[in-house]
């Protein structure tokens, strides 16, 4: 599967997706990818974990469309992307992108802006367990900004 | 019927995650926010937040489309994920 | 060892060196890494292997240069880089950088700064085994034009 | 004594690994030079050429850094890892 996205409760193994995304191809010169993960401080709060919801049936299809993007940009052998929904604990893995390309200036690119697009438009929510409660987690300037400049 | 659903804290502040509306009631994605205002007043501050998203059928809409029996409409805030 | 530089001869094992960026660290939100391997064509000829020389003492040095100037430009918490030398294999992993940063859009500068100037300053050379006999590469204008962005 | 050591395909090109300059020989980067294109006249077109790099005790040199007993001097062409 050169092309594949998951939305999964279960946690991903880093290793088998490298793997998996350079298995036997001779022209991946160039593989890199991102792992987001749950953090203890998040705007000076303390969390312990975070609950995340999904639209199913168009998160899917909006994660389809920026691969179809990315793919339309650069010249890449294979893209996996991975989101996890459900409960998180601190220090769980939250989203894999990996990005396989002949060359690392666009490999680079791609996961780049796969990130940014998958940050500001498939509709996930993430809810933070902090010692003061449940807080849904209000959305980033910084990462509107991030996805207007490509 | 129009299938009418909500994510996140505007599925909490609502207290619905969704509700059905007869065609009839709404043609337009306009016409549904009013009706949706109407028949429950507290929603209103929610619903109108320039803030909210809105996706019809799964795509994210940004003008006035209309609407037609079968159609999936949400209604949700913005994005928060990877 | 939150900051380590290896030249090596033997591989290495990408969900081993992710697991060790990672352990134990509630910070780390983003995780970057690019994994660079010996593909098949390279400028049209075909490759069946490398040879790589470096310059034992000053490679290392170089590379510890570039990674501190990394630190000073970024907030990082850990980056991990391999090289390997000697003879390699098509489609054989070469190079590994690796960071940990509290946010993504750190973590991907880093990561991309660092392989830009390991191409451009660090002393190790690549000859390729072709068809057409053993060719040593050419630098490459491109890599010095994205090391010049920084 | 000065250690000059030549790497990668200019090390194949004056079919030699390393070298021992008499430090009285060589009190400069430039001063060396000339003295290996004077010993070995057909390494002068591989010494000379703009591309070649210099490293004056593992730090690159681009001026002419002045030598003594002891130092290590390399010269190599331009650097393809990754």
């Amino acid at each position: 599967m050169p092309f594949s996205i998951s939305i999964q409760k279960d946690d991903f193994d880093v290793g088998n997706e490298y793997a998996s995304l350079v298995m036997n191809d001779t022209h991946a010169g160039a593989v890199v990818f991102f792992v987001g993960r749950v953090r203890e401080m998040n705007q000076s709060r303390r969390v312990s974990g975070l609950s995340l919801e999904y639209y199913s049936g168009m998160t899917e299809r909006v994660l389809e469309q920026i691969l179809e993007s990315a793919k339309q940009r650069w010249d890449l052998l294979s893209v996996r992307i991975i989101h996890r929904v459900g409960r998180l604990q601190l220090m769980d893995q939250i989203v894999f992108v990996g990005v396989t390309s002949k060359h690392r200036e666009q490999a680079f690119q791609a996961a780049e802006f796969l990130m940014d697009f998958l940050k500001t438009q498939a509709p996930f929510w993430k809810k933070e367990i902090t010692e003061e409660g449940e807080i849904w987690v209000e959305a980033n300037q910084k990462d509107k900004v991030a996805s207007e400049r490509w | 019927m129009i299938r009418i659903i909500f994510f996140a804290q505007l599925r909490e502040q609502l207290g619905c995650a969704g509700i059905e509306v007869e065609a009839a009631e709404a043609k337009s994605i306009d016409e549904l926010k009013k009706y949706l205002c109407e028949i429950n007043p507290q929603w209103k501050q929610f619903i109108e937040s320039k803030k909210i998203l809105v996706a019809l059928n799964h795509e994210y809409v940004r003008s006035n489309l209309s609407l037609k029996a079968g159609d999936e409409v949400a209604f949700f805030p913005p994005v928060t994920g990877g």
